[in-house]
């Protein structure tokens, strides 16, 4: 049993976005032939850490993460990379530590600024907005909320959001968060919300309000969210192509560890879109809609 | 003491219980005339109705945890227990974990709304039961089993829905979640009908009063030829079965059951009981202080809400105005006493 | 020795008065305590006398009146501000802390210190055993308190506070889980320290011990001031003092009931019975081998020292502890009821000796108090209660046990020890039990209603209910048994026919049992 | 009872109570060797050193728990107070709120590692101050106003940091997470000694009795003179400077201060307490039982994780585990009394 063994761990398993980036790098892993051990973060630093840790001790091959927080977890890392093992990390990057082997990523804040500008498309004229924001003080969440900001903030004369307010990237708490503001607000021409699950609530508290005609922006491309998309419901949500990061993540630590193969590229920046109805067949998990 | 002296200390100690349970009432009170003078549209039906929709999940919850708290006991799982139910639900609604994502499913394989609302009741009472056989046989400590049940039960509902979501459900059972009669939201209804039975059973059954004396004074209950056991294992089968019920009108109303709701919910709930006046020694509450303790909360969010405060102020607000109610409370209660 | 007649009082309190929420517990006491001398305060339950002891040891404030301690103003606003000034309490109500061993309810607060400034756990074990041993207590001082008797707490307690420097300790009722031995052993250190000038204020129910150690009495009645009382020449007598109490004259106290038909078949028969350890309980009594009959219409007294097993043998028949070997016969049936619901179910009451824990429900108003253990009485088929039938019930027995009470809403908690008591029989009552076992029926309870309790009894018998009652006052056992059994280690050591029974009798009985005599002698000529 | 036997039950007692607090150290003894056998390279000093680490966040504020639990009260705010205070050490530290991210730091404007400790521990051990006053004063029960601390320093951690961490310390700083002396990790090295201090504290102090005595029964105790409401107020009070103490120690590992940090963390700081043999009905435990209970669930997590169990289920298994354990030792007791 000589087989590599690498480490794949993710921020979180508790949502539907890591589940399927873990789900890629498992696919990849058994792919390239490599032993995997999984780690969930379970929305911890140092739950994160420790797995790392744990994975040192076990003298794992390579290691490719998801980092939770890319300030809390770069000590980990940094650790890693001294013990000589090559680190790959996704979707976020860790700026301060050196000698990372590469990084492959969908920037939060450009898929933010994507989110908006097809909003601002779809209402070139100005709109009132609601924007549902992600769990306070989690990386995603400010990065995206960022994101929005950069866009609108230049636009605020035409473009007002009228109610912001966070809904913990939940699916329950953007609902009565939406019933809220459309009592106090009146209908919005546009809901922008941080991921998708809240975007499925806000459609909820429309529907039942028969505000069919809110536009409705989502974030992570989850086939649930697409099927919405497809049949109208939500006017767009953004694509990161997790599994796409993860499987070249995975091909590029492989690589190296088995035979010390440098990357051809250090930096993989992948542009996030907006898929809406006309571009479906852009996004990664369309085949789990069927 | 002469007769005239005693009728009008009866009619004094009237008054002052009258005071004593209007505590946390007249708290409510206040925030909801503040709220309104904030945004007068505060209190357009609408948005009422909709704080009674929102409340009426963590409510349900919450006239469970009544029974347990009155009987000294606590039950954190409830919040992960929600999630299983609903996830337990939505596998009978859909017969199965594939998740058909449409949104609007009319025709489905699966078992219709009322073996789902059946099966999520039985799972949560099932579940509530056999945390409260631990809490009676192997003796340990009801806060350790319940902490036990909350990551277990998360375990459990994450390994059936692989981390997902199973959503889309049909219209009938949607409709116990988003439907209306007249202008009343369903959930309220549900919830309504809910508190009543439970105010009827604790206030005037015999087992009503066996649950207030073992949360009084297990010792004396069990000399007093009550069986303690029985009754503290009820008070779990109860609160599980109202997670279940609380847990298929949530998937109802989201038409989605995920493996993340409901986290942090034993904390509401218990604030909502608490605040309502139940002592967490037990033997103390009622019914419909928590109905009002919950209605605080969900005005209190709401409101805040309402007038678009930035979500770091409404924490700081909330956690300072649950104190305050609490506090409030115990003042008035002392002031009456004296 | 008497005071000197021109002694200043040490404690003077002038026009106390107490209310609490529309009741008032105190109006315009005034007494006063000389160092030296001991003072009795009497009153029937509910009199006021926990109240002002109270308010003297800094528990609760008063509404009015003045109080002065020594010379200067005395308005201590905690229990610690009293203790500093050397006023030392037994509370009426247990106030040991379960968890803690022995010693360290003893040193609580003052722990002796060692090297390092560290606690000295070893002379904080030596120390406390000096100290036990002073009230007769042999126990291992590093055993926690839950795993003590009543009984063993109440001396812990008075060992406490005795061990306390003090210039008045204040006793509310120290002595009503005692039996003669420990009764009498406190009485003499009473009387040394009264030699040693410390003043002390007495609260107790027995009329006897008070008449018999108190120089002067203070007596309450309704929160009011009845009258004081002063020895002269001989001791107070009981008559006077029931007199000032009930504020009329008094009839003959523990009033043999009349001679009554000849008891009924056997009900109970218990045949070899033995317990276990039990885990919870380690150093509970074993039973080793009890065989006793208890006849319908009967009242069957049980006579022990502290620790002989009589509470175990009522517990074990009642289904609260486990029993590992020996019968119970119900009726001419065996039974074997493995909880207190099933021996309720078959017709067995008890009452048991610790009200605060085992039997009272603090929180919960007078009315559940009074049902819990009849709900099925006063329900209905479908599970709903019957408040009328239940209130009517509680008012009936409020009546017939003339308790002292607001409303049946009132927490109990606000009621006074004896009417707490009284609830708790009515408790039973309600059941009309065939077997009705009352251990220490009578605790707490002031004169007038123990010889209504007493008489309340007589009547259970005589409707053809078996009554077994323990009791560690033996004027009591002697005056209402039809029969007496004694016990001692866990064992019956002798019965006879309550009129052939006297004290001396029951003594000798409850002190030795056969085998141990010799080496009990030894021991008594070792010393 | 003759001498002897007296004697002999006595030596049992002594051996009794040995086994009775060994519980928890028989069960953690059994994972280790469970785990080792699974993979030998769990018993590693390494991966033994990690677990060390890893526990001695949660480890050190079960230490200030244990003193709250002592006295039959509870805190539920640790987690976010952990966040408030790193984020305060974090701001004095840098000197102000600008993420500058750099894990060399050498020429910072702050005032350095000394200042933050302080800064962490004093607001700690005054928030947890703050909290005892409203306990004692307000007599609102140590669940409600530790839950509304929750929120409130939750808070305001996120009104400070702008819902951003505030990352890069110098070097002097982080040893106190990531330094070794010899092959120890610093963060143990802080545990351990606090943990022996806090054992002295509790076991051989005037003032630690007296935290028994209040938890055994708060009345009584104050009936025999102990200054009840100021012993309360110093549990959390001491509760309060761990978290910060421990909230150093993590933005030092960490290298950055969370606003999110320590979200539940008040439930796994709360197990450790329990586990160990603490009451939560007070007067009832000690500081060797928390250390064992902490080391239970680092082992757990650790060696779960080494054999690459999927995290949920994980869940289940930590969860299921935790009640066994307290079981056990529940069971354990019983058995040795007889
Ligand atoms: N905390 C309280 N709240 C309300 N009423 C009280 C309280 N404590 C005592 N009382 C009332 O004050 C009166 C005096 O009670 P107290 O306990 O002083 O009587 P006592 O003379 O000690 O009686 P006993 O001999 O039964 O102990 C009673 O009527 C009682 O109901
Ligand atoms: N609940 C209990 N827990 C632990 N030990 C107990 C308990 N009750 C009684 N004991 C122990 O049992 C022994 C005898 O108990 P107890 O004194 O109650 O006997 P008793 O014959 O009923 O005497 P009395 O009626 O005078 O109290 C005591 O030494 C005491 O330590
Ligand atoms: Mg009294
Ligand atoms: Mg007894």
């Amino acid at each position: 049993e000589d087989k590599l063994t690498i480490l794949g761990s993710v921020p979180s398993l508790g949502f539907p976005f890591f589940v399927h980036m873990l789900n890629e790098i498992k696919a990849e892993a058994q792919a390239q032939g490599v032993n995997l051990t999984e780690s969930d973060g379970q929305n911890s630093a140092t739950k994160q850490t420790a797995d790392i840790e744990a994975a040192l001790v076990q003298k794992v091959n390579a290691i490719v993460i998801s980092p939770l927080d890319v300030n809390a977890l770069a000590p980990a890392i940094e650790e890693a990379v001294k013990a000589g093992v090559p680190v790959v990390t996704i979707d976020r990057r860790v700026d301060g530590v050196q000698g990372i082997l590469a990084h492959v990523g969908a920037d939060n804040v450009k898929g933010g600024e994507a989110e908006a500008q097809a909003m601002v498309a779809a209402f070139p004229n100005g709109a009132k907005l609601f924007h549902l924001q992600g769990q306070p003080g989690a990386g995603p969440a400010i990065d995206r909320n960022k994101g929005v900001h950069n866009v609108l903030d230049p636009l605020k004369d035409k473009y007002q959001i009228v109610y912001e307010q966070t809904a913990n990237f939940a699916r329950a708490e953007a609902l009565t968060v939406t019933e809220a503001g459309l009592a106090a607000n009146g209908k919005p021409d546009a809901i922008i919300c941080a991921n998708d699950d809240m975007a499925l609530g806000a459609l909820e508290a429309c529907a039942a309000r028969n505000f069919s005609d809110v536009k409705i922006y989502g974030f992570d491309a989850l086939p649930e969210a697409l099927v919405a998309v497809r049949d109208g419901k939500l006017a767009g949500t953004v694509e990161q192509f997790p599994g796409k990061q993860s499987r070249t993540a995975v091909q590029i630590a492989v690589a190296y560890a088995k035979d010390k193969t440098e990357p051809k590229e250090k930096l993989v920046l992948l542009t996030p879109i907006v898929i809406g109805k006309d571009n479906l067949d852009k996004a990664e998990r369309l085949n789990e809609t069927k | 003491m002469s007769i005239a002296e005693e009728q009008s200390q009866r009619g004094g100690v009237t008054i002052a219980r009258l005071l004593m349970s209007f505590g946390p009432l007249l708290f409510l009170a206040a925030l909801v005339v503040v709220f309104t003078v904030l945004k007068p549209s505060f209190i357009d039906p609408i948005n009422l109705f909709n704080i009674t929709r929102q409340i009426s999940i963590t409510g349900l919850i919450a006239l469970g945890m009544t029974f347990v708290i009155l009987t000294a006991g606590i039950d954190l799982s409830v919040g992960s227990l929600l999630a299983f139910c609903g996830m337990v639900a939505a596998v009978v609604a859909k017969g199965g974990t594939a998740n058909t994502l449409s949104l609007s499913t009319s025709g489905t394989q699966g078992f219709g709304w009322f073996a789902a609302l059946l099966a999520a009741v039985v799972v949560g009472a099932l579940a509530g039961g056999v945390q409260g056989f631990a809490i009676t046989r192997l003796k340990v400590p009801p806060f350790v089993v319940t902490l036990g049940g909350l990551t277990v039960f998360r375990g459990l509902t994450l390994t059936i829905s692989n981390g997902g979501p199973i959503s889309g459900f049909d219209a009938s059972m949607r409709w116990f979640g988003t439907g209306l009669i007249g202008p009343v939201p369903v959930p309220a209804i549900i919830f309504a009908i809910a508190a009543i039975l439970c105010h009827i059973v604790l206030r005037y059954t015999r087992y009503g009063r066996a649950v207030y004396a073992v949360g009084g004074n297990a010792e004396a209950a069990r000399l007093s030829g009550l069986r303690v056991d029985r009754i503290l294992v009820s008070v779990y089968v109860i609160v599980g079965f109202f997670a279940g019920l609380a847990a298929f009108v949530l998937s109802a109303r989201l038409n989605s059951s995920e493996a993340v709701a409901g986290i942090g919910y034993e904390l509401t709930v218990i604030s909502a009981v608490v605040i309502g006046g139940t002592s967490l020694f037990g033997g103390i509450g009622s019914v419909g202080g928590t109905v009002v303790g919950a209605a605080l909360i969900g005005v209190l969010q709401n409101g805040l809400q309402f007038n678009n405060v930035s979500s770091y102020t409404q924490s700081i607000v909330i956690g300072l105005i649950l104190i305050l109610a609490v506090a409030f409370d115990r003042w008035l209660k002392s002031r009456v006493r004296r | 020795m008497p005071p000197a007649e021109a002694a200043p009082a040490l404690l003077s309190v002038e026009g106390l008065t107490k209310h609490f929420a529309g009741v008032t517990a105190l109006s315009d006491v005034s007494l006063d305590v000389r160092a030296g001398e001991i003072l009795g305060l009497l009153g029937e339950n509910g009199a006021g006398k926990s109240t002002l002891l109270k308010i003297l040891s800094g528990v609760m404030p008063p509404s009015g009146g003045r109080i002065t301690f020594d010379g200067a103003d005395y308005q201590p606003a905690s229990p610690q501000e009293a203790k500093r000034l050397g006023i030392v309490t037994i509370y009426q109500e247990l106030s040991l802390i379960p968890t803690l061993t022995v010693a360290e309810n003893i040193f609580i607060g003052r722990a002796p210190i060692g090297r390092l400034g560290l606690v000295s756990w070893r002379k904080m074990e030596q120390d406390s055993r000096a100290i036990i041993a002073r009230v007769g207590l042999t126990i291992d001082p590093m055993t926690p308190v839950s795993a003590l008797s009543v009984a063993e707490q109440q001396l812990v307690e008075i060992a406490r506070a005795l061990s306390l420097k003090s210039r008045l300790i204040i006793m509310d009722e120290p002595t009503s889980a005692l039996t003669e031995t420990e009764v009498r052993r406190l009485l003499s250190i009473m009387d040394r320290l009264r030699k040693d000038h410390v003043a002390m204020m007495f609260v107790t129910h027995r009329l006897e011990e008070a008449s018999a150690i108190c120089d002067r009495m203070t007596v309450l009645r309704d929160g009011r001031l009845a009258g004081h009382l002063e020895r002269q020449g001989g001791p107070i007598k009981l008559p006077a003092i029931i007199e000032k109490m009930v504020g009329r004259a008094a009839s003959e106290l523990y009033a043999r009931p009349a001679q009554r038909a000849a008891a009924g078949d056997v009900v109970l028969s218990v045949r070899g019975l033995r317990t276990v350890r039990d885990p919870e309980a380690p150093h509970a009594i074993v039973l080793d081998g009890v065989d006793i009959d208890l006849k319908a219409g009967e009242i069957l007294g049980v006579a022990g020292l502290v620790g002989s097993g009589r509470t175990e043998l009522a517990r074990a028949v009642f289904g609260a502890d486990r029993i590992a070997a020996g019968t119970i016969t119900l009726d001419g049936k065996q039974i074997a009821p493995a909880s207190p619901a099933d021996a309720i179910a078959l017709g067995i009451g008890l009452v048991p000796e610790d009200r605060k824990h085992q039997a009272i429900f603090a929180a919960l108003g007078i009315l559940p108090n009074f049902s819990v253990a009849s709900l099925g009485r006063f329900s209905n088929g479908f599970g709903f209660m019957a408040e009328r039938r239940e209130r009517d019930a509680l008012s009936g027995f409020r009546k017939m046990l003339s308790i002292r009470m607001a409303s049946a809403e009132q927490a109990i908690e606000g009621l006074s020890g004896g009417n707490q008591q009284k609830v708790i029989l009515a408790r039973w009552l309600a059941r009309d039990p065939k077997v009705l076992i009352v251990d220490e029926p009578t605790r707490g309870v002031d004169v007038g209603a123990k010889a209504e309790v007493h008489q309340i009894l007589v009547q259970l018998a005589a409707r053809g209910i078996a009554v077994m009652m323990i009791s560690s006052e033996l004027p009591e056992v002697l005056a209402v048994s039809d029969r007496i059994v004694t016990m001692r280690k866990g064992r019956i050591t002798g019965e006879m026919p309550g009129v052939e029974a006297n004290e001396e009798r029951l003594m000798e009985l409850m002190a030795l049992d056969r085998q141990d005599m010799p080496a009990q002698d030894a021991e008594g000529q070792a010393r």
